[in-house]
């Protein structure tokens, strides 16, 4: 149920004992997301804080109650996508490991739709980069919600204030 | 030359389906390609469309082959 | 080995279908910390985004190899102070709910030392606000690191760059 | 009057213990009371060190009172 995409580069740079190699992962998966298990994969033995983006299933949206939600995507191009912001991120902050996984299918309320983690050596580039990548991910990779209500569905056009 | 048609959440909804296949004039611009696409459901261009060519976001200019993979769909809303 | 001190708001000042009561928590313990668990005990109806630091154990500081630390906590005023901590949130920021756990003991490396998650409706205010708290914890609440290596240790005085 | 005076981290172990019991004239300040505490230890004065009254951050102008909590410490490194 779940395509996988991990990167691992072999070649280091600039190679000191804390250095090891990159490890991001990008993901989509039908599968219930654990949070603290993806949070802890993106850990390298340099870094010292790891921040985490959980977004979940809102009961109210604009003040009408949601019963569940369903997301969609155009997986091989949101996969791509994906991938290009996490380079994007790497070229413009000083970070050491990302992992973003997304999952699609119908969602009850209170249950996890993203997670973004980010770890680095110093923690303002670490929130900085996590912030950036979920503002990133709603506008440019391909996935899609709809609200489903009591009364009649939307699909959503355009990312969402949350 | 035959290309398919992606669909996703609305534009899948306004089509009533989520691929086509579509017969173009060889060497057709992205930007004529998917207006046709859009003329055939008219109820599309009620919508802010975005278009993507081999699953990279597509700005209009580019030159359609044969066996290309088009998309159609809304602002995206994940997250 | 877990004090711990839950706040529970009884009274709403604007009910509306999305207002639950508020339920803070900020604790101190010796046992080990669960990311996830702790990110989870935030979540109220109306929030749709979680941001959570996992500040950890690094191998290496300042080009050093850490063989494990000790935190040491001046236990009821570090309680006081986190609670402190979380009232200056509320009033500086529009976030639901705030969880604060902070270990002690001798922690190995990559075991988390401190867990911050803030739930919120809008994601900027949770990262806005998970990174005010680190920022404050590390300055006001008397909680102490030593860092051992091979070769000796040392107390920590002052707030590491982390 | 009798107050206990308590010690973390790096104060403990310049003072070779974590807690004592000392007596002080009534109604002295918090800066005279701290000031003779560092000069038991002498070795405290390397430290930039913080002041607790009763588990809250002390200024010295704190009245001391019999019974009261008093701490030392040095700059916190929790996180």
């Amino acid at each position: 149920m779940s395509k996988k995409f991990v990167m691992q580069e072999e070649e280091i740079r600039n190679p000191k004992p804390e250095t090891r190699n990159r490890s991001d992962f990008w993901e989509i998966t039908q599968d219930a997301l654990d949070v603290g298990v993806i949070a802890r994969r993106v850990v390298p033995v340099n870094c010292g804080a790891i921040v985490t983006l959980d977004g979940f299933v809102r009961q109210f949206t604009r003040g009408r109650e949601t019963e569940y939600l369903v997301y969609e995507a155009y997986e091989p191009m949101a996969l791509k996508e994906m991938e290009k912001l996490i380079a994007r991120a790497h070229d413009e902050f000083e970070i050491e490991n990302i992992g973003i996984v997304h999952r699609l299918g119908r969602l009850e309320i209170g249950e996890t739709s993203v997670v973004i983690s980010v770890a680095s050596p110093h923690r303002r580039a670490a929130f900085e980069t996590c912030e950036w990548l979920i503002k990133e991910l709603k506008r440019t990779v391909p996935i899609w919600k709809k609200e489903v209500y009591a009364d009649g569905e939307i699909w959503i056009e355009g990312e969402s204030a949350k | 030359m035959k290309v398919s048609v992606l669909f996703f959440g609305a534009t899948a909804d306004e089509a009533g389906t989520r691929e086509i296949e579509v017969d173009f004039a060889d060497h057709a611009r992205a930007e004529e390609v998917f207006g046709e696409i859009v003329n055939k459901y008219p109820r599309l261009a009620q919508h802010k469309l975005l278009f993507a060519v081999n699953q990279e976001y597509a700005n209009g200019d580019e030159i359609i082959k044969d066996g290309d993979e088009l998309a159609v769909f809304t602002a995206v809303s994940g997250g």
